[in-house]
Order: C-alpha cells, then structure tokens, then sequence
C-alpha cells in the first residue's frame, strides 16, 4: 500500500449510545486503498459495534461515513454490500443445518442459479487457495472451514473493503499463516481490509496501520510495526501491566487428579467426544490444555466436571477415589470445581441473582441447604465474600448476574470457585473477553490457589496465556490429549503442529515473530 | 423530543405489579366499548362481570369454589411452565384424578370411616400424576414433545371417562342415565363454611398455593425448576438433571390436577358423569399465565377468573349477555396481560433528537 | 370392509384430511421461519365462522374462501404483534389466540348459528364427479384440490426458491439472518401471516364441505391435531400430507367401526374415538425412534427474537 | 299486580333448531297465552350440566324467579340442592326422575313418534337397511331406537336397523361424518336424535330415500329429502304449569305427555310421501293416540333373539328406564 493511495473509507466523529454504555464517543479514521487497517480494543471498547455501523447493521447515534469520498447513509448490510464492503463475523453469521453453498447464496444479493453459483464459488476458491466442499452441510465442518465460508461469502461480493471481526480466534497457527497469504494477496489487489484482533503479534506481522479505541474513545492510531505487544496492550488499557508473579521453587505435591483412559460418547452427531484421554495433575501443579476450538474442549470440561459422565469411575480419580460416574454434585463435594468456557446461561444464570448463582454450585461445599431449604442468608455472605475479594463491580448479591459486565461476571464466577477450596479446579477459558487488568487478577488467583496446594487444569485457545500460566501443557485436537509437554521446553512451532491435527497444513510453519508472550491477549 | 423504546437494564418491579391490573382495567373499557358496539350496556355489562361478584357477598362462595380448581391445577402448571415443561394437558389429567380418587370411591362404596375421603383425595393426585407420567416417559425417553402428548392424552382420558360411566361404572339405581352413584356422606368433601357451599377444596387450594410458594421460592427443589426452566446447561453444571426435572414438574402438575379433578368430583359433582370435563384444565393455563407463574400470582388470578365466570353468568341473567362474552373477556386479559408485560423489560425513554449536538 | 365402500371411505377420508392438512401446511411455514403458533384452532374456527357468515350473506363460495382466509391472518397478525414485536411468550399468546377464536366465533356466529349453508360442490363436471369410481379422483371440493396444490407449492417455495431459503434460514439462525441483513421480524410476520389464511381456508372446509352449518367450536380440536402433524411431518410438505391422510383415515375408520359394527366390536367405541389421538402418540414416538438425537425442528423454534441496535 | 317471574335453564342456545329450540318455542308460546302483562321470563343458555348449572339455579332464585324450568336431566342433583335451599321456589325438571316438595318433573313421550317415524322408513326404504343416530346410550334414546325398529320392522320385516352413538348431544363434524358412511355402506332412510340439523342437510346432499327431523320441523334444511319431523311442543305444558303457579294450585307432580296430549307432535309430511305411506302412518299415529296401539307390545324379542316381552304384555312406564337391550333387528356399537 503507498501512503497516497486514494482515501477509502472515512469515518467522522461516529457516536453510539447503547442503555448504560457510550459504545462509540465520536471516533474519526480513515482506510485507505490496499490497506490493512488494525482495531483494537479491550474487550467492550467498542470496535464490534463501529463495524457494524459500516456494515449497515446498526445506525449511528451521530457522525458520518464517507466512502470514496462521498458521504454515505448505510441503511443495511444489502446497502454496504452493494458499496462494496464485505464482512466477516466475529460470531458467524452461519446456518448450520444448510449446506455451504446455500449458506453462500444467503450472503449474496445477486439470484443466480445453482449451477452459476457454485461455478463462481469454485473459482474463488481455487484463485485463493481456500479448499471447501460446497455441498458438506455446516454443522459437519470444523471452525476454520466454517470461517472459509464466510470469507468465500465475503470475497464473492468483490468487495473493496473487507471487515474481519477477530478472525484468528479459533484459528491453529498454520491456518493463520494460510489467512493471512490470503490478506495479503487481497491487499495487493488494492482492496482494504479493516481488521478487529486482540492477538498483537498478529497485527504487528500482518498491518499497516493500528487504530486503538478505549471506553469508546479513539486513543491512539499508529504503526504497529514499530511497536511491541505490550505497548501497544498498555495502550489499550490506559496502565502498564503487571506481570504474574509465579514462585520459582515451586514443588508439586502428590497426584491428586488422575485421568486415565477418559471415553465419552458426542453429545449429538455433530460433537466431539473424548477418546481415552489420560493425564494427572498434581498438588501445586498447573497443567494447560491448548487447541483451536472445537476440538473436544468442551467435552472434556464437561467430563472433568461430572456433567458428561465417562464409561467406568476408575477414568477419573480425585485424591484416590474414583468419581467417573460421580455428578457435579458429588465431584464438587469431594473438592472438584469447574468453570466452563460459557458464562452466561452455563457457568451462570443470568437472570438469577449473584445470590443465587452462588447457591447453584457451592450449596454443598458451603452449607448454604439444611433440610431442602435453602439459608439464602449463608448464600448472600458467600457472595459479599466473592464479590469484595475479587473486585468484582457489582450492586450487590442481589444485582442479577445478566447484568454484570462479562469481565465481572467472569471475576465473579472464577472467585465462586476458588473461595470454595478447590482440591481440584479445572477452567476453560478463564479470562475470555476480559480485560488485561482483570485478567492478570484472575492468573493471580490461579497461580496463589495452586500455590496453596490445590490441583489446576486451565483450558485455553489463547496460547499465550497457557504459557503463561501452565507448568505442562497437553493439546487436545478431535477429542484426543497430546502426551504431556514441558512448557519450559516446547516450542511453538511443535505446538502450532499439535494443534493443527489433521486439517494442519503441511507446509513449513511460519510463526509470526513473538514477542513478549506473557501479555495476555 | 423523541421517544425512544429501550429494554430495561434489569425488569421493573413496579410494572411487574401494575402490569396485571393495567391489564384488567384495559380489558374493563375494551369490553364496555365492544359490548357497546353490539348493542348492549357495555358499561352496565362490565360492571356485572367484574363488580357484582365481588360486592354481592352471596356469589363469594361462589367465586370460592370456582376458583379453588383452578389455582390448584394453576399452581402446579405454574411449576411446570417455570421449568420449561409445556403440560397444556392438565385437563386429562384432572379427568383421570377424578376416575382415580371415583375409583377408591366405587371401592369403598360399602364402607365407612374418616379415611376414605383422604385415600381418595390420594389416589386423585395418584391418578393424575401417573397420566401426567406418560408424557413425562415419552420426553425424557423419546424427546416427544410434550405440548403433543399432553393434549392428545386429554382427549382419550375423556373417553377412558365416558367408557366408565356408560359401561362398568354406571350406577344400577340410575334409571340408565351415565352416572356413578353417587357418593356417600364419607366420600364427600364437608363444607368448611356453615351456610354456604365453600367446600375443603377451598382451604386446600390455598394451603397448595402456600406451600409451593414456599417450596418454590425456598427448597432446592424449587431452585431447580426455576434454574432448568431458565439455563438447562447452567442446571445441569449445578448438578440438576434436566429429565428429573421434567419428570418431577409433570408429576407435580398432574397430581395437582389430579387433586383438582377428585375434589371436584368428591365435592360440587357428588359422583362423576359424563359432562365432568369443564375445562377447568385449559382455563387454568389462563390463570397460570394470568398469575406470572407464581403460586401466590396464581391465587389472586384464580379469583379473578372465578370472577369473570361468575359474574358472566350474572350478566346474562341480568343482561342477557351472551355467555360467549366471557370467553372473549377471558382472552382480551390473558392479550393484554402479554402485551403489558413488554413494559416489565422495556420501557420508552425521552431521547434528544438525532440532529442536536451528540448526547453526554 | 366391503370392495364397494372403499370409493366412499376413501372420499371421506380425503375430504377429513383435508382443512387438517392446509391448516397445517400454514404452520409449516410459521415454524420453518422460528415461530410458534399454537392457535390454529382458534384461526381455523374464526376461517370458518366467516365462511359461514359470507356464504349466508352473499352465497358466494369464492368470497367466503377469500374472506375467511384474510379473517385467519388478522387473527394471526394479533399474534404477530404480540409474540415478534412485543416479544411475548408464544406459548401462552397462541393459546390466547386459541380462546380468543373460541370465544369471538362464539358470540359473533350466533346470528348465523345453524342456517344451512349452501356448500362447494365438486370442481369436475357431475359426469365425472359422480361416477361411482372415478369419484375417487374427480369427486371433490376445490378446496381438496387447493390442499393438495398447496401442499407442492409449500415446498416449491421452501426448496426451490430464493426467499424460502431466506424463510429456512431465518428459522435456522436468526441472528446470523439478522447480522447478514434480512429482515427477521418482517419475514415472520409474512410467514405467521400466511399461517394465519391457510388455518382460516383449513376452517372455511367445515362449513363449505364438511357440515355445511356454522356451529360453536364446530372444527372440534382439528387445529391442535394439525400442529402435531407438523412434527409429525419433521416439517416437511410431503410428509405432512402423508400425516394427514393417515390421521383423516384413523378418524374415518373410527366412524366406519361405529356404523359397520362387525369386527370393530371387540373394544368399546370410545377405544374407536381415542385411537386418532393415541395413534399420533405412537406415531410421535416412532418418529423420534428412527430420528436417533438429531431433530430437524428449526432450530429457533419458540425462541424470541430481539434485534439489538 | 306483580309479574310473576319464570326462569328457563338451556343446555344450549336456542338457534339449535332442536332440543332447545323446542323448549324457547314452548316459552314463546306460554308468554303468548298467558300475556307478557301477567308474566315475565329469563333464559340462561349453554349451562353445564355440572356445579356450574347450580350457580346459575341459584342466582334464577335469588333474583325472585318463583318457577323455574331445567330442561336437560343432567341438571338434577343442581335443582335438588338449590331447590332444599330456596323452599319457596319452585322447580321443574325435565325428563327427570326425582322429585321433591318443590321439585315437579315433566318428560315427553318422544318414541310414541318414533314408531311413526319407523314406520315412514320401514315403509320407504329401498335398501332395507335404515340408521338411527343417536346422542348417547341412555335410555330415552335406547327406547327411541327400539320403538323405531319395531315400528318399522312391522310394516317391513325385512328392515335391518343400524344404530350409532355420536357419544355427543352437539357435534355437528362427526354426526355429519358418521351420516356419510352410513349413506355409504347403502342405509337410505336416517333418523336421529341429536340436537341439530347436520344429518337432514347430509342427508339432502346425498339423496338418500329419507330423513326426519328431531325436535322441531326441519324440512328447511332438506326440502326434499325431510319426510316428516317429531315436534317437541312443550308450549302446553308451560301453558299449563305457569298458569298453575299464578293460579295457586302447583303441586310436584310428574307428568309424562305424548302425542295424545300433543306435546309430541308429528310435523308436516313431505308432499312427495306416497300417499298409502302417509295413511300408514297416521293410522299409527291415531292408534297409539287413542290407546288401541302400545309402541311397545308384545311380543319383542332383543337382537340376540331373547324373548323380552310376551305376548299380550307390554313395556310399561315403570320398566321403560330399565331398558338396556336392543330390539330384533337392531345392530349397534355403543
Ligand atoms: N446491542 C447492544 N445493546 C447494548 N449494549 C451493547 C450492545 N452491543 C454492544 N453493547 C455494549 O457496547 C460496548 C461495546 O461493545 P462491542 O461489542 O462493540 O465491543 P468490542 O470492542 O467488540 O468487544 P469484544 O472484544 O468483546 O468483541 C460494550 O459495553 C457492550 O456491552
Ligand atoms: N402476586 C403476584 N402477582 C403477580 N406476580 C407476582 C406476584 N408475586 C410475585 N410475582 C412475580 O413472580 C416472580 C417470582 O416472584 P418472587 O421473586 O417472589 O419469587 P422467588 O424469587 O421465587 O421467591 P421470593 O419471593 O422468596 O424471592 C417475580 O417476577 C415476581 O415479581
Ligand atoms: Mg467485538
Ligand atoms: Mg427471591
């Protein structure tokens, strides 16, 4: 891209208001011709919602677009569609009971025919190197196919600004490096590409310019290539990051979970399942599990906790007893704590009081039932307890959980689990979508409960964070663990390629050059 | 200024109240101005349905014994709907209490003593609760959808009925006419208000709103219809097993219906007849709705249902309003009552017009 | 069953299936775009007191059609604004609509309760329609005709063209519809719409072919019955007219039982009458047993939809 | 001089064109005859027969009806209740069997028109095969059934009678379903006895020989096919019963009229009806109005061929509700 390429997109002091939260306070930039524009953010600043506003999904309170020069009202997506702006969903925009084709045909305006659509769907295809079977039907396809057909979606339109709403969440590293040839190729063309990521080493390989929001407010745009992660992470969050402080002489204790030939059945046709999965996690010991999502992390979880039970009780052994055909209720009595990937609607009620989302997992362990009646007065302690001891911003035990921000419902739930004394705490995803402030809290509390002497299985997809955290590292793909690896001496290449599995390429891997991996993405 | 719609950050209390009696009051001038346009007394019409029941002390027995069924069944449907379990079959199920508890009855016939209205009252919830099983069997084991099967066993309960009472169950001394016999002094509920025809139905329809109440709002139990009917994945990480809970909440609805349908039969009917299905079931899907799902919701729209019935057979004895009108009033509330509900989670708030300079 | 009853029964059964089978073909659309509407019963008896009325007062068979047809998609429109734009619970709205039908039809329909209303008589030339074999084929209403057209139409639109893929998807993922820019809310208000006509037509058969009367609750639970079909059916057209024509054949069979005595004998007529509904229970569950965990229920089904912004 | 004032109980609406229209016709005709200066009358439509009926009883009483007419049998344990509790009012059930100080009955012989009905079909039919459909199982029907089969097996002892249960006083989907496949399986003459015009109407659609009305004339509904109708013409009695209220001399009695008294009636015959056919009938009608024919003399066999009556005997007012077999000639699935 050259600095006087034509000026595409031009945003002017964009402004929405959303009940409670100033989502976007009057952000101005602009995208130019071939450029790949970064937008960064903690979670909640707002980047996801100025998109949407390009791509017509919502309108803004105040502030204009200009396109090409000309000031433009984007009614809807057909409206942007036909500007010539695509865009690629942070949460897809998929029907998973239809077939790819047909899930292509809903992204385009045009009525074409089968036969013509699928023609122009296989050149796109092989013009830039994205392999899919366009009669597969989308709940039988892995992620990062998934994600092709949104960009095959996208790339159909011929768009001139392409949107991609954090693309690489749930891409291995390989099939990163595979989108990003395709970035490339596409910014080469002259197209634009607005690109939303949290992950920084990415934007510094992969973007021309960076525009960072805060709260809302544009703080800063700038060359990513000559910044660090970590700059440009405290630029996000307004304050420099503290690091997590991990004990050197750390010893680990005996084994107190013991996983050993772990099989359970998919969920429904479509799942992954376990596939004898064996493992132990020590006193003391925190052990990560890395893969892309999809891969049976979810099953795993589920499995640990009791929610899924496995075959035989001998699978899984908490401190010597077999609980494999335990149910949460009794795991949790015996001291395993879990905290699933889902906040809202699995790890917690949202409608429900922080009061009564405590009676939900830790009635047992903190006495809250005499008799069948709940003491709603022990719940509400707990609760005062959670909340003061983990910062969590919240009314009180009565405000509803629906209400709380993710990052606090996050704080809070993870603070439920560990002030329960966990012998054995296994968490997926612990700081998703949470800020770096409350995340690095939150890898504290971790740290400090194994410190303490409690086993930690950590489940994550961001592999800077496992790093960070974990002790040993496993990576799970379709279902099956890799043997355990020692996180001091891995490399991230053997990991990309653990993670990749199958549908890893088989080419060289190209990693993008790292940088100071304890920043938390 | 503008006035914009926005959801509510957390539902509004005040509404939640108001919400029921906002509708009422609505359902009262829509009425008069329908009933109006008909060529009745509209005013006069309303003022029959909704106030003479309640300020003519003679039809509050009445009202007592009309709604004692109806918050029953309410009550338990109203523990079903909060699970998420859509029984709309509550009326086969009150049908087969009541050939269950009629059945203790024809057993017992000859007999006396203070326990057998008890044995029947508990073969009704028996009896209800093992048909309300079936559909329980066929969800948890089939995933069969449970709106389905609730109906469609309501429509053969009422053949199981009229096979019993125009066959093995009709009573000798009947002169051929489809009844049972009728039930003795033991197998009858007792009147609990001297002078009147409030029966135990009453109180016990009272005590069964208390104590689900009770149950509902402090029993883990309770806690776990509520968690399943509004997260099934969260339940289930709290170690709530979703079929369980399906079975329980239609356990606990069709016994309640069951009870209903026994102490109708045992008490207002005296023996069971063919005409004993009254729609007590469907009406108390209305009351369940009407009274948001809670037992104490449930009594108070019991009683206003009991209202409109009552006072609907006032006003076409009076008025000779048509008795349709009261099926018509019935579903102008229950509309109503959805429709206001919006404003629980969303209310209008005055906004700055777009153009003017960007808000704080 | 004597060789020569088959033309007979199979004409009753036919006609029976028939404002079964259009009312839900309707719901088969509604539930494809992600809603449910559980008062077709109460449209189908508002479809076929207006057939009634119209035909008294105009006698005009096509404008009762038409009448009845746009009477069932106001009713349904009340429903729509309830459940799509206030975001009521659908549950509870459609069983309001249910008694709301009930009731209205009630008390409207008196004036017109049990006057003779002059029915549709065959489409094809009496030569035709009278012949005692050809019968079979030739000797129906139109409206069997229209059900049966209806039927292919349904799944042309769903199947084959562009805006019933758009209706799929929006039943599928209402949010991904949303975020790539269809119109949600309007679409399902077009599809409850459409319900609303066809359970109106589905009604309109009773008083012009089946009794020809308007009489209180005269469609006597036939709505709740198409509802269950269309699970039945796994929402899909053809098999929704197999659903159908196997229902309208056990409600015939119960009445041939009743009249030809013989055989039928062995249970009691009530086992007769409750065999319909106990059939649709075994059916349900066969249903389910071949369909091993996955169900091809849209997948937003009953689920409220609020777009955001 | 005050009003006395009469309440009516309908189990249904009286745009029925049957049952219920009969009883609001015998209301219209007592107010006429006795002067709408003299009394005044309430109608309470669609009652339950259940608790709900007691309600409205009740409220009839409190208001200050001082006679009050439940029409339907199902309202009896109501009327009695109601009636211990309000001394002063009094009461009058039909086709009941129970009465009490202030609880009268009044029923209608409707099978003596049965067997002039029966004989009409056995008379007309072609097929020899003719259908009765009825309500329900009790015994008014059964003896309905069984006065029309040997009414018409006299004339024609080659008829065979097929009865059906609709299981329903109202449902005109199923009685109309139920009409067709008997016309299917080749019965050309119908009678029934439930409480609207569906049948007549399927009847005139399909052509058959013959159908009669029930409770009121409905030939409007079968021009051609409607042969004649049984009239329930309870206008008498009202008359009658009202009067006696106004004039002091009310007592609890039990009345059971029919075609001699003219509470039943038989309704115009169709002018196409063959004219030995119409003689045959009115030959019957006269005899059972003069006594010289008992519908139910001897001897009767039942559908098994059981002897049930002698000879000589007849099916007296007493053994009538006992009746729970079917004549020779019979076949029914209850
Ligand atoms: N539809 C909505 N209604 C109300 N508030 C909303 C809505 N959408 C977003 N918000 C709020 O607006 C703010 C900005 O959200 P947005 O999704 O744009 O953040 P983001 O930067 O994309 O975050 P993430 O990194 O989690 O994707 C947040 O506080 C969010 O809760
Ligand atoms: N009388 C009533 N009429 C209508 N709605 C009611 C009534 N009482 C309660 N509700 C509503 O029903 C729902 C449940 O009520 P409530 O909060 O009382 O139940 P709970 O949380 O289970 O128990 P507790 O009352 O002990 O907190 C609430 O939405 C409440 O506002
Ligand atoms: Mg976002
Ligand atoms: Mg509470």
């Amino acid at each position: 891209m050259s600095i006087d390429a034509p000026v595409r997109l031009a945003l002017k002091g964009i402004t929405k208001r959303f009940p409670g939260v100033l989502a976007n306070d009057d952000v101005s930039f602009s995208v130019r011709a071939g450029e790949i524009h970064a937008l960064l953010g903690e979670n909640g600043a707002g980047k996801s919602t100025l998109v949407k506003m390009i791509y017509g999904i919502m309108q803004p309170d105040a502030g204009t677009i200009a396109w090409n020069g000309e000031i433009v009202t984007i009614a809807n997506p057909k409206a942007a569609r036909r500007l010539g702006i695509g865009m690629v969903f942070q949460h897809f925009s998929l029907f998973d009971a239809m077939t790819v084709l047909e899930n292509i045909a809903l992204g385009l305006d045009a009525k074409l025919t089968q036969r013509e659509l699928e023609a122009k769907v296989r050149a796109v295809m092989s013009q830039y190197g994205l392999v899919l079977d366009p009669h597969r039907v989308v709940a039988t396809l892995s992620v990062g196919e998934r994600q092709r057909i949104e960009i095959v979606r996208a790339l159909l339109l011929d768009p001139q600004l392409l949107i991609m709403d954090e693309p690489t969440s749930v891409l291995t590293p390989q099939e990163v490096e595979a989108l990003f040839a395709v970035l490339r190729r596409l910014s080469a063309e002259g197209r634009s590409i607005l690109y939303i990521s949290h992950k920084l080493h990415e934007i510094r390989a992969l973007c021309h310019t960076a525009t960072i929001l805060r709260g809302g407010k544009l703080v800063a745009t700038l060359d990513p290539r000559v910044e660090t992660p970590r700059s440009m992470a405290e630029k996000m969050i307004g304050a420099s990051l503290k690091d997590i402080s991990k004990d050197p002489n750390r010893r680990f204790g005996k084994e107190r979970l013991l996983v050993s030939g772990l099989t359970t059945l998919a969920e429904d046709e479509f799942g992954v399942a376990i596939d004898s999965a064996s493992f132990a996690v020590r006193a003391g010991e925190i052990l990560g599990i890395a893969g892309v999502a999809g891969n049976g992390q979810n099953a795993l979880l589920d499995a640990l906790s009791g929610e899924i039970l496995g075959t035989h009780g001998d699978a899984v052994r908490l401190d010597g007893t077999p609980i494999g055909l335990m149910g949460t209720t009794a795991r949790r009595r015996l001291g395993l704590c879990a905290v699933p990937e889902e906040r809202n609607g699995h790890a917690a009620v949202g409608d429900f009081s922080l009061s009564d989302n405590s009676v939900l997992t830790a009635r047992d362990r903190l006495k809250m039932v005499l008799a069948g009646l709940i003491n709603s007065g022990a719940a509400k302690t707990y609760t005062g307890k959670v909340i003061a001891q983990f910062a969590v911003k919240a009314l009180g035990p009565h405000s509803t959980a629906g209400s709380l921000s993710g990052g606090n419902l996050q704080k809070y739930i993870m603070g439920r689990e560990i002030l329960q004394n966990p012998s054995v705490l296994v968490v997926s995803q612990p700081t998703w979508g949470v800020d770096a402030g409350a995340a690095a809290a939150i890898h504290q509390a971790l740290v400090d409960l194994a410190a303490a002497g409690s086993a930690i299985v950590v489940i994550s997809q961001d592999l800077d964070e496992l790093l960070a955290l974990s002790d040993t590292l496993l990576v799970i793909n379709g279902g099956r663990l890799s043997k355990p690896l020692d996180v001091g001496a891995v490399s991230i290449e053997e990991i990309g390629l653990l993670m990749g599995g199958v549908h890893g390429t088989e080419d060289e891997v190209h990693i993008a050059p790292g940088g100071q991996i304890a920043v938390p993405a | 200024m503008q006035f914009r719609l926005e959801k509510r950050a957390e539902p509004s209390r005040l509404m939640l109240y108001l919400a029921p009696i906002l509708a009422l009051a609505i359902t009262a001038v829509l009425g008069a101005l329908l009933f109006s346009v008909m060529g009745y007394d509209g005013i006069g019409a309303v003022r029959e349905i909704f106030l003479t029941p309640l300020t003519n002390p003679y039809k509050w027995q009445d009202l007592a014994v009309k709604a004692s069924p109806l918050v029953i069944i309410a009550v338990g449907l109203s523990v079903a709907y909060r699970a998420n379990v859509w029984n709309i079959g509550a009326e086969g199920q009150y049908i087969v209490g009541a050939i269950a508890g009629t059945g203790v009855a024809l057993l017992t016939y000859n007999l006396s003593g203070p326990w057998i209205l008890p044995l029947m009252l508990v073969a009704g919830m028996a009896g209800g609760a093992a048909y309300a099983a079936i559909p329980a069997f066929l969800r948890t084991r089939f995933r069969v959808n449970e709106i389905l099967t609730t109906l469609m066993l309501t429509y053969a309960s009422v053949n199981l009925l009229n096979y019993l009472v125009f066959g093995p169950w009709k009573s000798p001394t009947a002169m051929g006419q489809p009844q049972t016999v009728l039930f003795s002094l033991d197998q009858s509920l007792p009147y609990v208000v001297p002078g009147t025809i409030i029966h135990l139905g009453t109180p016990i329809a009272i005590a069964v709103a208390l104590i689900v109440w009770l149950v509902m709002s402090r029993s883990v139990f309770g806690f776990q219809i509520r968690t399943v009917g509004l997260a099934p994945h969260a339940a289930r990480y709290g170690g709530f097993s979703a079929d369980r809970t399906v079975w329980m909440a239609l356990l606990l609805s069709g016994a309640l219906a069951g009870l209903a349908g026994i102490l109708e039969a045992a008490g207002p009917f005296g023996r069971l007849v063919p005409q004993f299905p009254t729609n007590y079931g469907f009406t108390a899907i209305i009351v369940a709705f009407l009274g948001r799902l809670h037992p104490i919701g449930c009594l108070f729209a019991g009683i206003i249902l009991a209202i409109t019935f009552v006072g609907g057979e006032v006003a076409q004895t009076t008025m000779r309003l048509p008795f349709a009108a009261v099926g018509v009033f019935q579903a102008m509330v229950l509309f109503l009552l959805l429709a206001a509900d919006f404003f629980v989670r969303h209310r209008f708030r005055a906004v700055e017009p777009k153009t003017s300079a960007r808000p704080a | 069953m004597n060789s020569a009853l088959i033309v007979p029964f199979i004409v009753t059964l036919v006609a029976a299936s028939t404002p079964i089978l259009l009312a839900a073909l309707g719901e088969l659309v509604v539930e494809k775009s992600g809603v449910l509407n559980l008062g077709v019963e109460g449209m189908m008896l508002i479809g076929a007191m207006t057939t009634a009325a119209v035909m008294l007062t105009t006698g005009n068979p096509y404008l009762a059609i038409g009448s009845a047809a746009l009477a069932g998609a106001f009713a349904a429109l009340l429903f729509a604004v309830l459940t799509l734009s206030l975001s009521a619970n659908q549950v509870a709205t459609g069983l309001a609509l249910t008694i709301l039908g009930t009731g209205l039809t009630a008390l409207v329909g008196r004036p017109f309760t049990g006057q003779p209303v002059p029915t549709l008589g065959p489409l094809f030339p009496p030569a035709l329609a009278n012949d005692p074999i050809w019968r079979v084929i030739f000797g129906y209403s139109p409206l069997v005709y229209l059900s049966l057209a209806m039927v292919v139409a349904v799944w042309f639109f769903l199947m084959r063209t562009r805006s019933g893929l758009i209706l799929r998807a929006i039943g599928e993922s209402d949010t991904s519809a949303h975020s790539i820019g269809y119109p949600v809310i309007g679409v399902r208000y077009l599809a409850v719409l459409f319900g609303g006509a066809m359970a109106g037509i589905g009604g309109a058969c009773f008083p012009l072919m089946l009794t020809p009367q308007w009489a209180e609750r005269l469609t006597a639970g036939r709505g709740w019955i198409a509802l269950a079909l269309v699970v039945f059916a796994a929402w899909r057209p053809y098999r929704l007219l197999a659903g159908a024509y196997i229902f309208g054949l056990l409600m015939t069979l119960e009445v041939y039982a009743k009249t030809s005595g013989g055989g039928f004998r062995i249970f009691p007529s009530e086992f007769w009458a409750a065999l319909p509904y106990l059939a649709t229970i075994l059916v349900l569950v066969l249903i389910s047993l071949s369909r091993k965990g996955s169900t091809s229920a849209p997948a937003c089904l009953g689920k409220p939809f609020s777009p955001a912004g | 001089q005050e009003k006395v004032k009469v309440g009516f109980v309908l189990i249904g609406t009286p745009d029925d064109n049957g049952w219920n229209y009969g009883h609001d016709q015998g209301r219209l005709f007592m107010l006429d005859a006795i002067g709408e200066d003299k009394v005044e009358t309430t109608v309470v439509t669609n009652v339950a027969e259940g608790p709900d009926s007691e309600r409205v009883f009740r409220e009839l009483a409190q208001q200050g009806h001082q006679l009050i007419f439940g029409t339907s049998f199902g309202y009896g344990d109501y009327i009695h209740r109601v009636a211990r509790q309000f001394p002063d009012t009094r009461f009058e059930w039909a086709t009941g069997n129970l009465t009490a100080p202030n609880v009268a009955l009044y029923n209608a012989k409707f099978h003596e028109g049965r067997a002039v009905l029966g004989t009409i079909a056995g008379l007309t039919t072609k097929t020899n095969k003719i259908a009765y459909v009825g309500s329900m199982p009790i015994p008014e029907v059964v003896m309905g059934i069984n006065a029309f089969a040997l009414a018409a097996r006299k004339v024609n002892p080659e008829v065979e009678v097929t009865a059906v249960y609709v299981g329903s006083w109202f449902d005109p989907p199923r009685e109309a379903d139920l009409a067709r496949s008997l016309i299917a399986q080749g019965v050309d003459v119908i009678t029934q006895h439930t409480d609207g015009p569906v049948i007549p109407q399927i009847a005139e659609s399909s052509g058959i020989v013959g159908v009669f009305g029930q409770g009121a004339d409905m030939s409007a509904f079968a021009p051609n096919t409607h042969l004649t109708s049984i009239i329930d013409h309870w206008g008498p009695y009202y008359v009658q019963a009202v009067q006696s209220l106004i004039d002091g001399t009310w007592t609890n009695g039990s009345v059971w009229p029919g075609l001699k008294e003219g509470e039943v009636l038989i309704g115009p015959y169709n002018p196409n009806l063959a004219a030995d056919v119409v003689a045959k009938a009115e030959e019957v009608k006269n005899a059972i109005i003069d006594g010289s024919l008992h519908p139910f003399a001897g001897p009767i066999n039942d559908n098994t061929g059981t002897e049930r009556v002698a000879a000589g005997d007849i099916i007296d007012d007493g053994e009538f509700w006992a009746v729970d077999w079917y004549v020779e000639g019979v076949s029914v699935v209850e």
